[in-house]
């Protein structure tokens, strides 16, 4: 059974074959039926997949497999090879599982659509180079499907191509990815050119043994990797492509801009641990990154005005609450977060999207309000996800994630107090800009009617994953709540556990969690305050989003499109503005010589032949002359 | 010997036949002026094969009749041809070939 | 036989095609189609022999003829194939399927003498990939240039005649190069031996003194260079490929810059092994610059054809970047790469002409918006814009990827520059996908999409195209032997054994930037 | 003998001079076979006589009357109505410089065994002797440019269409 696991790529993969060769020619429904079915036969796989693995585990922690010799030449040799392990089984489970959800969902969000053939033909094909991605035995594979991805991304954010500026967030983000892209590419060649392979596993044990800890190399090649990862992942400082990316159909944004995709990054740091570990310098620069991205985002989702924008920003500062907790070395309690953060990041999308479609394709929050009575299902998913990202104790998925990672960072040895502090200002920014999202929405009067609840193929993925959001995480409890510890066990197998500081006990994690639990409530009793209807800043019209320089600055994103611009763009269009070329100019002088020269020399071709006659003459009596001489 | 006298004939024919080339227009004169100078080198090779006792100068002379032979049935293929075109035989007149 | 059959069948059926403008309209293509194919087939019959001959053979030829020609200067009919020859024949005859059939509704005017001269050019192409008597090469190397020249000289566009002039002087100028060159070998040989000789194998054996090597490989370098078109040679390359019609612009891009690749791995490289590992770094050098030069150039186009032609400048410097490593894998990735920008290229230029026979016009400013109307076309546009951005799972990644794998570890600063093409080759690609498939329609106009015929060469090509981009063994497993014997003599000589502590001296400056914050 | 060649070599010289100062192309056309047969005689006296009589025959003969076929077919371009051309003071010169040739070779003929003059046979066959043999690709030559000579007068010598120009 265990065998099938080539499927579980291949099957998304035909799905986006047929429907890219006879799409054309079905009929609605059976474009959906195609594109639902793949993904849900592949996490149908996946689940058989998964029972099969658990039956061995942990006496067999990994399972392997080779399709084919992808390139096998003078000492480079590739497999087409699949790697099964924990976090790869994790990861797939993801992805097929809230793929499959989201794809169910866009059968309905998309039915108006004339591109719906092109749509599912672009998202299985997403999925099915997701699942390369996570799956892959070795670097060269894996990094197919990243850029598999990529390519999607850019097709899917460009979806609406008649829109010009969808296109240039398409093309921003590819490019900008491909910044990283190039980093991780070359970081590849190094690996390959010191230690002669490409797969993670021989990498990775080739690697410890090859290089000290803090070795030059290592810290590169982590480097590079990690560029690489803060592309894909929207981390600072290429995190500018992501809020735009928004401009995709949201279904996309759920999917790939936030549940799957630009986690890629965290994961491909969590699987290159043991070369991480290596490199504690840029464990450490990973850790900055993620608390600087985190308080970034946050403060600009703060500010937005367009629903998916405050989504994109809340994403982007999510993912740093994974990187930071890569960066000390939690890297179970990363990807507790990824998994809650892609139920509740891809739910809060589906509500959005369906605020959205009822509202005609409405998007700023300003012209929103009061939808709690028109669109109780919405609502409620929506306050179940805003909650779990805020992370609400006790009831929500978000709370367990990310008080684990903050306690990590608090007990971590390769942390700082500062960051941890950072960390807290987060988690209380996180829960203002939820609760602004819903009570600017949800609450208040209605200022664009809304069409009504969405259907039933909307509504299921709303509610299977509001009840993900809900328990997912109780998969893991703190010590001090339960001390349910199944998401570390199962990771450990696959991923080291974090070792404490000395004098960490119970106590102090209690404080901690005190602590956290009080930050996250502060903001969203912060956002009563300010945005709940009736409350008195917001009958003052007070909101943040008026013209002050700085939440001018916040909304644009802490200006990195401003200066990215100043700094790269502007300099290349001024590069690229002119078509000739420099070196034609060198060439075009030579013919100019030749040609003035024949200007000169014609003047002597009178076409009289007497002037022939006369010129061979005098020609003949100086040649006569020079041999007398 | 006659070869000195017969190489100063030589000389002498061959700058008349020179002007006459370079003074005069008419094309026809120029082709006649052409002829004594191809001549005038017969001449030449010849005197020389008589002052060596060779048979090479007879053998030129020989060639550059032909020569002189094919030369005329060209060029007054084209005199013809240049009088039913420019109806004149003024060679100023034709700079078809003017760079 | 089978050698002089390959070469033969397309030259003595260009007569024939010429004269089949009399019978129909469409009788010159179906003779050309027909002619290549039975080429096509004969190179892969003698490539599913391949596999038992090749063990027998370092250094030897799979299938070699040799007939006498002119004994006393030591010119004979010297044919020969390896495994590098037979993918470039197969390609070249693939690649002139594609051509003509890229052509079938461009050209209307005098079809037999265009397709006369398409057979005559490839059949000049399969000379030159075969011939390893120096004198038979340069005899090829001339044959293809003179139909190519009336190609773009007539049937061409709007400048056809300066870039058609262009074009010669610029090839001739580097043939000129070559010719001396070639001569000089000759010559020389019969200095050391008293007999003069043009055979390869002959002229491998001659040991030239280092100075005159250093000028004989600068001449064979720059000649070949030329037709690869990469800076500062390059300049013929935008004009041309621009201004020749379409057919002529697949076959000047997808063969007659591989028949300069070729001549750089087999006779440049090897004949100059000890001078050629001095000098490698600066042609590597060259490779990078060009791979960024055309990329940038390419960025700079409005002018879809020209943009195509940039970027065919671009990929071509990955070639010269892997062919001078000096490691097996960049070599095999400089074949790959062939191969793969031959079946780019070749597609790429065909939707550039499909564009223009539709909207009279290559300039991208005026196309916008064209995928809800032309949905084939863009959905193959999109495809090998793809696939020349090198995205993974398609053969011109393999190609790039193992050149620079390759060459990492001869120069890893240059290797890296390298890299940086692949940003740009993603801002050119998808520049060119934004500015005529997405966005608004500029005006209505009515276009039909892709003829059925076309649209089933393209998807032949993306067919090929994934399938050596996942399976590349196939053009591998072939060239493999070629390529080992060729990075032997580099490998032996000194200049190469310093080259890892350069890569340390090089991790070291860069490591200490690393740490000094 | 030497005065012979002096008298010879001073018609040539006043017959050549009369051609090219000479504005009637038939006459220049006289003074030129005048001059052509002086130096004929010249051929002879320098032992060439082999020469001197292609000299005659061609240059004189041939080549001359094709250049007066070509006056004529010129018509009022070269050629001034026949009468002009028919009066004594157009031939008295020629005919004067004709007679002094003519003299000299009566005393030729009249004297010619007693001269230094060496007519051999031995010579004539070497000029064949060796036009055939050393010089064969010579004749070759001269022979490939005789046909394009002949082809190029038969395609310039037609007459063009008056549409043409």
């Amino acid at each position: 059974m265990i065998s099938l696991l080539w499927l579980i790529p291949a099957l998304p993969l035909a799905g986006f074959l047929v429907l890219a060769l006879f799409g054309g020619r079905f009929t609605r429904q059976q474009v959906a039926w195609v594109g639902c079915g793949s993904v849900g036969t592949a996490a149908f796989t996946t689940a058989l997949v998964g029972w099969e693995f658990f039956q061995g585990f942990p006496d067999h922690e990994s399972y392997h497999q080779t399709l084919w010799n992808w390139i096998d030449t003078s000492g480079l040799t590739v497999g087409v090879s699949w790697y099964l392990d924990a976090l790869s089984l994790l990861m797939v489970a993801v992805i097929t599982g809230i793929g499959f959800l989201i794809h169910l969902y866009s059968a309905e969000y998309m039915a108006g659509d004339e591109g719906y053939a092109r749509f599912f033909a672009y998202m299985n094909l997403f999925v099915a180079a997701m699942l390369t991605l996570v799956l892959a035995d070795n670097l060269l594979l894996l990094y197919l499907g990243w850029e598999g991805v990529g390519l999607c991304s850019y097709l899917l954010i460009g979806f609406w191509y008649r829109e010009p500026e969808y296109g240039t967030a398409a093309q921003k983000a590819f490019i900008v990815t491909r910044i990283g892209d190039t980093a991780f590419a070359i970081g590849l060649f190094i690996l390959f050119t010191q230690l002669k392979s490409l797969s993670i596993q021989q990498v990775q044990s080739l690697a410890t043994e090859a290089w000290p800890v803090g070795s030059n190399l290592a810290t590169i090649v982590a480097v590079l990797f990690l560029i690489g990862a803060v592309g894909k992942s929207a981390q600072l400082p290429l995190q500018v492509w992501l809020p735009d990316a928004m401009a995709g159909p949201t279904p996309v944004s759920a999917l790939i801009h936030a549940a799957t995709m630009v986690t890629a990054g965290v994961y491909l740091i969590a699987r290159m641990h043991h070369l991480f570990a290596l490199a504690p310098l840029v464990q450490e620069v990973i850790a900055v990154i993620g608390l600087a991205t985190l308080l970034l985002a946050a403060t600009s989702a703060l500010v937005q005005q367009d629903i998916k924008r405050v989504l994109a920003y809340s994403t982007m500062s999510q993912i740093g609450y994974m990187f930071l907790a890569l960066g000390v070395g939690a890297w179970s309690a990363a990807l507790f977060h990824f998994l809650t953060h892609s139920c509740f990041k891809a739910l809060l999308f589906l509500a959005a999207g369906s605020v959205i479609k009822s509202l005609h394709h409405e998007q700023n929050i300003f012209w929103m309000g009061g939808l709690r009575r028109h669109l109780p299902w919405t609502f409620w998913t929506f306050l179940i996800g805003a909650a779990a990202m805020s992370g609400i104790p006790l009831i929500t998925s978000g709370f367990y994630s990310k008080d684990w990672i903050l306690w990590s960072v608090w007990s971590s040895p390769l942390s700082h107090r500062w960051i941890w502090y950072g960390a807290l200002l987060g988690a209380m920014l996180t829960g203002l800009y939820s609760f602004r999202l819903i009570f600017r929405v949800f609450f208040g009067e209605v200022r664009t009617q809304p069409t009504g609840e969405p259907g039933l193929a909307m509504r299921v993925p709303l509610v299977v994953l509001a009840f993900l959001a809900l328990t997912v995480g109780f998969l893991e409890m703190p010590h001090t709540l339960g001390n349910v510890t199944l998401f570390s066990q199962y990771l450990s197998h696959a991923l080291p556990t974090m070792e404490l500081l000395p004098g960490m006990d119970e106590s102090s994690e209690t404080r901690e969690q005190l602590a956290v639990t009080v930050s996250a409530l502060l903001g969203i009793g912060l956002a009563a305050i300010l945005f709940l209807p009736g409350s008195n800043f917001s009958r003052r019209g007070a909101d943040l989003s008026t013209g002050r320089p700085l939440v001018t600055l916040l909304q644009s994103g802490w200006g990195f499109d401003r200066l990215y611009d100043r700094a790269c763009v502007r300099p290349w269009f001024l590069l690229t503005r002119n078509p000739g070329e420099l070196l034609d100019r060198g060439y075009e002088w030579l013919t100019v010589g030749a040609e003035s020269c024949h200007r000169w020399m014609s003047h002597t071709q009178t076409g009289h032949v007497r002037w022939y006659a006369a010129t061979v003459v005098v020609g003949t009596l100086v040649l006569l002359g020079l041999f007398a001489m | 010997m006659l070869s000195t006298p017969a190489l100063v004939l030589a000389m002498m024919l061959f700058s008349l036949g020179l002007v006459g080339l370079l003074s005069r227009r008419n094309i026809l004169y120029m082709l006649l002026s052409l002829e004594i100078m191809l001549n005038a080198a017969s001449l030449a090779f010849i005197a020389g094969g008589a002052r060596w006792g060779q048979v090479d100068g007879e053998i030129m002379f020989l060639f550059i009749l032909t020569l002189a032979a094919a030369e005329v049935s060209v060029a007054l293929g084209i005199v013809l041809q240049l009088s039913y075109r420019f109806h004149t035989l003024d060679v100023d007149a034709f700079s078809e070939m003017k760079g | 036989m089978i050698l002089w059959l390959l070469i033969l069948i397309p030259i003595l059926a260009a007569p024939l095609a010429w004269m089949g403008q009399q019978w129909s309209r469409n009788a010159p293509r179906w003779i050309a189609i027909g002619t290549l194919s039975v080429d096509c087939l004969l190179t892969l019959l003698l490539l599913s022999q391949d596999h038992s001959v090749q063990t027998s053979g370092h250094g030897s030829w799979l299938v070699e003829s040799h007939s006498s020609w002119i004994p006393r200067w030591g010119i004979s009919l010297h044919l020969g194939l390896d495994g590098l020859s037979v993918i470039l024949i197969l390609l070249t005859a693939f690649i002139g399927l594609i051509a003509i059939v890229a052509s079938w509704t461009e050209i209307q005017s005098r079809v037999g003498f265009f397709h006369c001269n398409v057979l005559l050019a490839l059949g000049g192409v399969i000379g030159v990939f075969l011939a390893i008597d120096l004198f038979l090469f340069f005899f090829f190397w001339e044959l293809m240039l003179v139909p190519m020249y009336l190609l773009i000289a007539i049937w061409g566009h709007a400048h056809r005649r300066s870039a058609s002039f262009k074009f010669f002087l610029f090839t001739q100028a580097g043939s000129l190069l070559l010719l001396v060159a070639i001569i000089a070998l000759a010559l020389l040989h019969q200095h050391t031996t008293g007999r003069p000789s043009f055979d390869y194998a002959d002229l491998m054996e001659l040991t030239v003194t280092h100075g005159m090597a250093w000028w004989l490989m600068l001449a064979f370098l720059i000649g070949f260079v030329v037709k690869l078109g990469a800076p500062p040679f390059h300049s013929w390359l935008p004009d041309t490929y621009t201004e020749a019609p379409t057919g002529a612009s697949i076959i000047l891009a997808g063969i007659l810059a591989k028949t300069g690749a070729y001549g750089l791995l087999r006779f440049t490289i090897p004949l100059f092994p000890g001078v050629m590992s001095e000098f490698a770094p600066i042609v590597m050098g060259f490779g990078a610059v060009g791979i960024l030069y055309g990329a940038v150039l390419a960025c700079c186009q409005t002018d879809i054809k020209r943009l195509v032609a940039y970027s065919s400048i671009s990929h071509m410097g990955f070639f010269l970047l892997g062919a001078f490593a000096g490691t097996e894998l960049a070599l095999q990735g400089a074949v790959m790469q062939l191969v793969a920008h031959g079946l780019s290229i070749g597609a790429l230029f065909m939707m550039a002409g499909a564009l223009q026979e539709r909207f009279q016009t290559r300039d991208m400013r005026q196309m916008g918006g064209l995928w809800g109307m032309t949905p084939r076309l863009a959905t193959m546009a999109l495809f090998f814009a793809c696939a020349s951005l090198g995205l993974p799972g398609l053969a011109n990644f393999i190609g790039e990827f193992l050149v620079l794998f390759g060459s990492y570890s001869a120069q890893p600063v240059l290797t890296i520059l390298a890299s940086l093409g692949m940003v740009m080759a993603a801002i050119y690609s998808l520049g060119m996908m934004q500015r005529t498939f997405f966005g608004q329609q500029r005006e209505i106009r009515i276009a039909s999409d892709l003829s059925n015929a076309a649209f089933g060469t393209l998807l032949l090509i993306a067919v090929l195209q994934i399938w050596l981009g996942l399976y590349p063994k196939t053009v591998l497993i072939t060239t493999k032997p070629v390529m080992n014997m060729l990075v032997q003599p580099v490998v032996a000589s000194p200049n190469l054994t310093h080259q890892p502590s350069e890569s340390v001296s090089f991790s070291t400056i860069f490591t200490s930037q690393v740490s000094a914050p | 003998m030497e005065t012979l060649f002096y008298i010879a070599a001073a018609v040539t010289v006043l017959a050549t001079l009369r051609v090219i100062t000479h504005v009637h192309a038939v006459h220049a056309l006289l003074y030129l076979v005048v001059a052509l047969i002086a130096l004929a005689l010249i051929f002879y006296l320098l032992g060439a006589q082999f020469a001197a009589a292609l000299e005659i025959i061609i240059y004189g003969g041939a080549i001359m009357v094709l250049f007066i076929f070509v006056v004529m077919l010129l018509g009022p371009l070269a050629v001034e109505q026949e009468r002009t051309w028919l009066t004594p003071g157009t031939w008295v010169g020629p005919g004067i410089l004709a007679l002094v040739l003519l003299g000299e070779v009566g005393y030729l003929i009249a004297v010619g065994d007693h001269l230094p003059v060496t007519v051999s046979e031995a010579r004539q066959k070497g000029v064949s002797i060796a036009l055939y043999g050393p010089y064969i690709i010579g004749v070759e030559l001269a022979s490939m440019l005789l046909l394009p000579g002949l082809i190029g007068a038969y395609h310039l010598g037609r007459r063009v269409s008056k549409e043409s120009r």
